[in-house]
């Protein structure tokens, strides 16, 4: 990685400016109020989250440990059918179809990062695909459990139980949005403390100079590894609200184009900052439902976007905001 | 006319200034030798020249035609045989087919003179260039230079690592480019063996160009060449006392003799 | 392809989307609820991009000529029809994401699609979660008016064992029982070959079978092990693309001179995509243009070709009918309220310039299947205009499915 | 059995060979220019759509050449204005880029020659089996095979026997030095990229007298077409062409018992081989990670 | 008994012979200089000695316990800290922020995903150590990519001090430097050695630097051990002295 970048350590970020932080949470709280005014519904605003949430789990290892993923639909397509399988198979409660969704898809983060940590460049890129390819046709084939094809069906979301009150965010697409965007809030919170952390130190010492990380008696592919997998949490719990947000997992959500779209979201938004992915995920989510309404060639508009963003915004879009606020 | 003028070079890597102003010249039919501590700048001179990495500022003239700031090919179209500093020859291609990459100026150097010259590539022709030793692999950079049939021949230290009956074999190579109407420009570590056979001296040091004359000059200013080796060592008087906080500092440190 | 807004048939334009919503979400509920004026929304989601899009275009097209012609008529309820057409790019999140769309943030009155089962049976769950009248045009699969069968949803288009069960003697009578079956891998081929084996084994026939990825497009090895099985009769039950390419293969290695092919479904799209020698075997239509002796279907087809310059295939017919549906049923219940849609489909008969067929087709009430004519027959290469297809019996759909054997259990919200 | 084993290694070599000619491409664009190019498949389409609007003028012959001509010199011009200018950028722009293509041009195939596909008539005389023993080679295929026996003999022969070859090959290993001999390599890039696209052109035209033509065409063969390369060592070209092989051959034969797994199979066989040999079959320490 | 002993090692790349039967032992507190003209082997018998690379035969051994199996990251741990010839930092981090990444491993935290405030304030004390001790508490909070390169290697030694090493490598760290930094690194590696006692090993190309700083002198051409002694013992040496400025015919 030659391009110059926006650290995002500790030092800095305490320093940070709390202004752009407090607008993204006001604008997220307010989307039920604002949203319906410009032509979006709930729905959408949930599918944004859980992009920009997969994207964002993506750029752990994308952007701050310099680790190239294509493979990231593997634990999104798993936790949409961890949390599918509980809700179907099992019990009608959304808590344990999340956890579900974090031990299925977290688990095969760890197991295939353990079995590519050693490779590197185009060759843990190519491994990457290949066991989300794999796991797309487990779940393809696999008819009986999985649905194969035609995916899991059947099961709801189930409202949410706080002792006596009831959050029907089964029927209620706003209070949906509202659990999504909680979970998403713990979720980038756990982000923002590992970035501070000597862990995630770690992490972009090894985006920054993994020659000079192991000199330091860091072992890189042990965390390279452990970045891979907390990478896979976080994407597997987008892909458990994925589920939720369909009512419905099905193998598309595990395919290779899907890595390509997380891939796409986090480096469109700009891989080198925290928040560039969600924007990433935001444009790329909202664009696609757009034009896609408008002309069947809603193709063609998307590659024109990549392919203004890669000449006309080198560091995506937020790092060329970034860029300019640092200068 | 001189062969390559070089003008107030300033020359970055990322951030860091590697050249201050330097400028030199190779005249026509001469060997230029470039001296020169390690990491006083003397390959980023060279890259600079050729435009592997661009000045910031300063001029470069290819006989007097402007070539500043132009892709590396333009150097060599016009007449600049590089040879760098490595070797870097291409391991995975035949000792031929190295031979064949270079662009085909019109010359007396072919293929079959080079394989005349250089009888022991000739019987390596078909083996891959990192099987070749060495001396071998800095034959063939040089003939792989020489095919270019250039006007200057620019060499980065073809010394280096090289045996010594070797490295009297490549200084003899240089030598026949000069009597062959080759300007030469020479970078070398090797600074008496240079000197004996080069016609103009510059000293490099710490990216400032501190030196410059005849070779002949340079070969009798004794002191000035140990200093180019380091090899007198003037007494530095050291600031070795220490503030209270680093002398706290430094107490925390481990130390191995108690 | 036409992909330019028709006016009156409103795919929106750009702009207009982004201004009209936001100016009507500002003007509030007042607008929306005028009578008179205000149009009936009817949400269409088809998979417009990836390998079933020919399929999924002409339902497109179909619909979109109802539209204009019943929009000519008073449309529904003296109200314009809009049709908002959705692509589901063949994917099931995207469908999902459409039909939410559609349903929360442009209130459409009725939900329509998918031509994949898969994607259609996902949309169902949105629809009856948000109580949404929905109609399948063209998704196959058994469950959809079978065992998952839901008050909401009626379907156009065959079962899949409807489909099977027409065609399973004719194919028997001219090639024999020994089959060989190269089947997609998803719901829509389950079922059908299952219905298929439970239609031959009746009959003490044989076989062996060989699941396909849905999009497969290299068919070499399989038919390897199709023609090592000696089988009288190969059933290809792909769909889309996948079907095509693999009886471009099958031709190319001369097996359609040791073995017979046929098999449920081969569509009008599709046989127009194959060379002349692919243009054969013993298939069903889900409708066909050329009935001469029923004057709906002749003057149907000639102001079709007049409108589009096309000749209308099943999938037009299913587009065709689906609006027609939402109309009949809106005016017979005079709402548009779900639940009342759907009693008052429930049972409903096509009229003859709607069903374009002899006979008495209908909304079966228990399952919410239509019941058409299946019309069996031989494929041949083109003798004329589109007359590819020559029908030699038209099945009438419940005398092949009774409704006992559908697990359908119809189930009202109290 | 035997047979039908042996039916599907020769149909899996048949196979193998659209691999080969679509992975060379992806190939020698990674090596030179280390960009990995998500459109080729796309390109694939484009040449069967522009032999198929060129036929009715040239016939199926001139056709064959004119059009994976035609989408090279499309390729060339796309190089030299987008492709070109993330070269020097991290790898996941190019991917950026070429998805953006990719899009672009799927859309364009759809758009101007419709999403129903279209059959690309081939000459009769190529177009039925030879035997009833070997009834699937047919002659087409036995065209087909020849085509791309020429197309590699021809590839390698310009890589090794011309000069701008040999140049392509030391640029894989070091273009800065090449660069330095005097070779524009911009130019080299711009001709290697052309020359990549080219033979995903000519895949697209034989893939289109085999299933027929239509815009995703190029999809199903992308990702074993990288896989191809991977299994082969990144880096060599006969690693690619090795590759290539051996999953059409992998990928064949699995289908005689597990039909739906033939393509599953080379994503193992991939792992497996990555397992065993970290560089591929071919690939070699230093060349390119 | 010597804390670092090199016992015969040879390295060879294919055909080509780097390190060829070369043997070192350094006592503790011992300041150690290895020079020798360009591609002579010096930098690969560095990278034997810290195991960024396996030798092809002989042993190493730190404080008598034979370490060459041990993978370069677990000899870290034991103590071993190296800088490298091209200077190896994080050059989009702070001066600060690339202390602390060691100074966070050495304290066995490189793990933890989180940190508390005690832990903060210690490992702030520590990093502003290793700024007093290198001279660099001015430059703390700037990108280290734009610093100096003195500057530069100062915080690469930082870094490395950071790691509370027994035994500290620099391979030549006043390359490409100007006279006044190399002054300065100079005078930092001096003082290191000078008021703690640190054993270090340096690679080195300017003589002044060598013959100021070393204790001993160990001379390598061509990948093989040409001499070893006092600085005024090399002075001497006129095989060193041919090495060096080649001989004229």
């Amino acid at each position: 990685m030659s391009e110059t970048t926006i650290p995002a350590m500790a030092d800095r970020t305490q320093q940070r400016n709390w202004l752009p932080l407090a607008a993204i949470w006001l604008v997220l709280i307010t989307v039920p109020i604002w949203l319906p005014y410009v032509g979006g519904y709930n729905a959408l605003a949930s599918r944004v989250l859980v992009f920009g949430l997969a994207a964002m789990g993506l750029n752990l290892l994308l952007g701050f440990t310099g680790t190239m993923s294509f493979g990231h639909a593997a634990y999104f397509g798993l936790g949409a059918y961890g949390a599918g399988f509980v809700l179907r198979y099992w019990i009608h409660s959304t808590p344990l179809a999340m956890l579900a969704a974090i031990l299925l898809g977290t688990a095969a983060g760890a197991l295939f990062g353990a079995l590519m940590a050693k490779r590197t460049g185009i060759y843990f890129a190519m491994l990457t695909i290949a066991f989300a390819q794999i796991c797309y046709y487990v779940a393809y084939s696999w008819n009986s459990v999985t649905g194969g094809y035609d995916g899991l069906r059947g099961f709801q979301r189930a409202p949410l139980h706080f002792g006596p009150y009831i959050v029907n965010i089964r029927d209620n697409g706003v209070l949906f949005y509202y659990f999504v965007l909680a979970v998403f809030a713990i979720c980038t919170g756990l982000m923002a403390m590992l970035l501070r952390s000597p862990l995630g130190r770690s992490f972009i010492a090894i985006r920054e100079n993994p020659r000079r990380t192991r000199f330091l008696g860091i072992p890189v592919e042990r965390h390279v590894w452990i970045s891979f997998t907390i990478s896979a949490f976080f994407t597997s719990v987008a892909g458990g609200l994925y589920a939720l947000l369909n009512n419905f997992a099905d193998p598309t959500a595990l395919f290779y184009v899907i890595s390509g779209n997380i891939v796409i979201m986090a480096v469109m938004g700009g891989m080198r900052s925290f928040w560039g992915p969600l924007i990433g995920a935001a444009v790329f989510v909202t664009l696609q439902d757009y034009i896609s309404s408008m002309t069947v060639n809603w193709m063609s508009f998307i590659g024109m976007i990549f392919v203004a963003v890669v000449l006309f915004f080198p560091r995506g879009l937020l790092g060329f905001i970034g860029r300019r606020r640092r200068a | 006319m001189s062969a390559l003028e070089a003008e107030g070079l300033n020359t970055f890597y990322g951030k860091s200034h590697i050249l201050f102003d330097v400028s030199l010249k190779v005249e026509e039919g001469m060997i230029t030798t470039l001296l020169g501590r390690n990491g006083a700048g003397k390959t980023t001179t060279l890259r600079s020249l050729v435009g592997l990495t661009m000045p910031r500022t300063g001029s470069v003239k290819i006989f007097g035609e402007d070539s500043s700031r132009q892709p590396p090919y333009r150097a060599a179209k016009r007449g600049v045989g590089y040879v760098p500093e490595g070797r870097k020859i291409f391991a995975h291609l035949t000792v031929e087919d190295n031979l064949r990459v270079p662009l085909e100026r019109p010359g007396p150097w072919t293929i079959e003179r080079v394989f005349q010259t250089f009888p022991r590539l000739a019987e390596r022709r078909t083996n891959k260039g990192r099987q070749l030793s060495g001396g071998e692999q800095e034959m063939l950079s040089i003939a792989r230079a020489l095919l270019l049939n250039p006007k200057v021949l620019i060499l980065d230290e073809p010394s280096q690592g090289l045996a010594p009956l070797i490295v009297k074999d490549v200084f003899r190579m240089v030598e026949q480019a000069k009597a062959d109407g080759m300007s030469v420009l020479l970078v070398e570590q090797n600074v008496r063996a240079s000197l004996e056979i080069a016609d103009y001296a510059y000293v490099l040091d710490h990216g400032v160009m501190s030196w410059s004359g005849t070779a002949a000059d340079l070969v009798k200013d004794e002191e000035r060449i140990q200093a180019l080796a380091g090899a007198s060592a003037e007494e530095w008087s050291f600031d070795d006392d220490l503030s209270t906080k680093e002398a706290e500092a430094f107490s925390h440190q481990p130390s191995t003799v108690a | 392809m036409e992909s330019t807004p028709t006016p009156g048939v409103g795919r929106r334009t750009l702009i207009k989307s982004g201004v009209a919503l936001g100016a009507m979400s500002l003007a509030g509920p007042a607008i929306i609820q005028a009578r008179g004026e205000t149009p009936v929304k009817l949400g269409w989601i088809d998979p417009l991009t990836g390998s079933l899009s020919a399929l999924a275009q002409s339902e497109v097209e179909g619909a979109k000529y109802a539209v204009s012609v019943l929009n000519k008529k008073n449309g529904i309820l003296g109200r314009p029809i809009e049709l908002l057409v959705e692509d589901s790019a063949n994917d099931v999140g995207t469908g999902v994401a459409k039909a939410r769309k559609l349903i929360d943030r442009d209130h459409v009155n009725m939900i329509f699609g998918d031509v994949n089962s898969g994607i259609a049976y996902a949309i169902e769950g949105v629809t009856n979660e948000k109580k949404i009248f929905h109609i399948v045009p063209g998704g196959h699969t058994d469950e959809i008016t079978g065992k998952d069968c839901k008050w909401n949803v009626f379907r156009i288009c065959n079962t899949t064992s409807m489909d099977a069960n027409a065609v399973t003697g004719e194919l028997i009578k001219h090639y024999g029982k020994r089959w060989y079956f190269i089947t997609p891998d998803y719901a829509y081929g389950h079922t059908l070959q299952a219905a298929f084996i439970r239609a031959l084994k009746k009959h003490g026939g044989e076989y062996q079978a060989a699941m396909m990825p849905i999009a497969a497009s290299d068919f070499s090895a399989t038919l390897i092990k199709a023609r090592a099985y000696k089988p009288n009769v190969l059933l290809n039950n792909m769909g889309g693309l996948a079907q095509i390419d693999c009886m471009k293969q099958f031709v190319q290695f001369g097996m359609n001179k040791q073995m017979g092919l046929g098999g449920a479904l081969y569509e009008l799209e599709s046989i127009k995509a194959v060379p002349p020698v692919a243009q054969t075997g013993w298939w069903d239509m889900e409708w066909w243009w050329n009935q001469p002796n029923v004057p709906e279907a002749v003057a149907f087809v000639k102001a079709f070709r007049a409108a589009t310059g096309k000749t209308p295939s099943a999938r037009h017919w299913f587009g065709w009918v689906a609006i027609h549906t939402a109309k009949m049923a809106a005016e017979k219940a005079k709402s548009l309220e779900a639940i009342k849609l759907a009693r008052a489909t429930e049972g409903m008969e096509l009229p003859p310039d709607v069903a374009l067929q002899p006979g008495k087709v209908f909304y079966r009430a228990g399952d919410h299947q239509l019941m058409p004519n299946i019309f069996v027959g031989q494929v041949h290469p083109p003798k004329g205009d589109d007359n590819v297809f020559t029908v030699a019996d038209a099945v009438p759909g419940a005398s092949i499915w009774p409704l006992a054997d559908t697990g359908c259990h119809m189930a009202y919200p109290a | 059995m035997l047979t039908l084993v042996l039916f599907n290694v020769t149909n899996g070599l048949i196979l193998g060979m659209f691999y080969v000619l679509m992975a060379l491409g992806v190939s020698l664009i990674l090596n030179l220019s280390n960009v990995i190019n998500f459109a080729h498949g796309n390109f694939l389409a484009l040449g069967g759509y522009l032999t198929f609007v060129l036929e009715p003028y040239l016939g199926y012959w001139g056709a064959l050449l004119a059009g994976p001509i035609c989408v090279g010199i499309i390729g060339l011009i796309i190089e030299r204005t987008a492709i070109r200018r993330v070269y020097d950028r991290d790898p996941v722009y190019s991917l950026l880029l070429t998805f953006g293509l990719a899009f672009i041009i799927q859309d364009l195939c759809r758009t101007i020659w419709g999403p129903n596909g279209l059959p690309l008539s081939i000459p009769n005389a190529l177009n039925s089996p030879l035997s009833q023993q070997f009834f699937f080679i047919t002659g087409y295929r036995i065209f087909l095979i020849a085509v791309v026996i020429v197309a590699v003999a021809a590839l390698f022969g310009f890589l090794t026997y011309t000069r701008v070859g040999t140049r392509i090959r030391a640029g894989t290993f070091d273009i800065e030095t090449v660069s330095a001999l005097g070779i524009n390599i911009g130019l080299l890039r711009s001709l290697n990229f052309a020359v990549g696209i080219f033979l995903a052109g000519l895949a697209g035209v034989l893939a289109g007298g085999q299933i027929g033509l239509n815009p995703n065409m190029g999809d199903d063969l992308l990702l074993p077409a990288f896989i191809a390369i991977i299994v082969g060592g990144v880096g060599s070209l006969t690693g690619t062409l090795v590759g290539g092989l051996v999953i059409g051959v992998a990928s064949a034969v699995t289908s005689i018992w597990w039909p739906a797994g033939s393509e599953v199979i080379m994503y193992i066989l991939m792992i497996v081989v990555l397992l065993v040999r970290p560089r591929g079959i071919m690939g070699e320490e230093g060349v390119m990670t | 008994m010597s804390l670092l002993e090199v016992r015969s090692v040879t390295k060879a790349f294919g055909s080509l012979v780097a390190v060829n039967d070369v043997s070192l032992s350094v006592a503790p507190g011992e300041l150690r200089a290895i020079i020798g003209p360009n591609g002579a082997g010096k930098t690969t018998f560095f990278n034997l000695i810290t195991g960024f690379f396996p030798p092809t035969s002989g042993h190493i051994l730190l404080d008598g316990k034979d370490i060459t199996e041990v993978a370069a990251v677990d000899r870290v741990g034991m103590g071993m800290a190296r800088t490298f010839q091209i200077t190896e930092i994080f050059p989009e981090l702070t001066v600060r922020e690339n202390i602390r990444v060691a100074v966070e491993s050495q304290a066995g935290l490189r793990l933890r995903p989180w940190i508390n405030r005690r832990q903060t304030a210690e490992v702030d004390d520590k990093i502003d150590e290793m700024l007093v001790a290198t001279r660099l508490t001015e430059q703390a909070d700037r990108l280290v990519g734009e610093l100096s390169h003195g500057d530069q290697r100062s915080a690469e030694i930082a870094m490395a001090l950071a790691l509370k090493p027994r035994i500290l490598l620099l391979d030549e760290p006043t390359a490409g430097m100007g006279e006044q930094e190399t002054f300065q690194v100079a005078g930092l590696i001096r003082r290191l050695h000078k008021h703690t006692g640190y054993t270090i090993v340096l690679i080195e190309h300017d003589m002044r630097v060598v013959f100021n700083l070393a204790d001993r002198i160990m001379v390598l051409t061509e990948g093989t051990l040409l001499a070893e002694g006092t600085p005024d013992e090399i002075a001497a040496n006129p095989a060193v002295q041919a090495a060096y400025l080649g001989t004229a015919e």
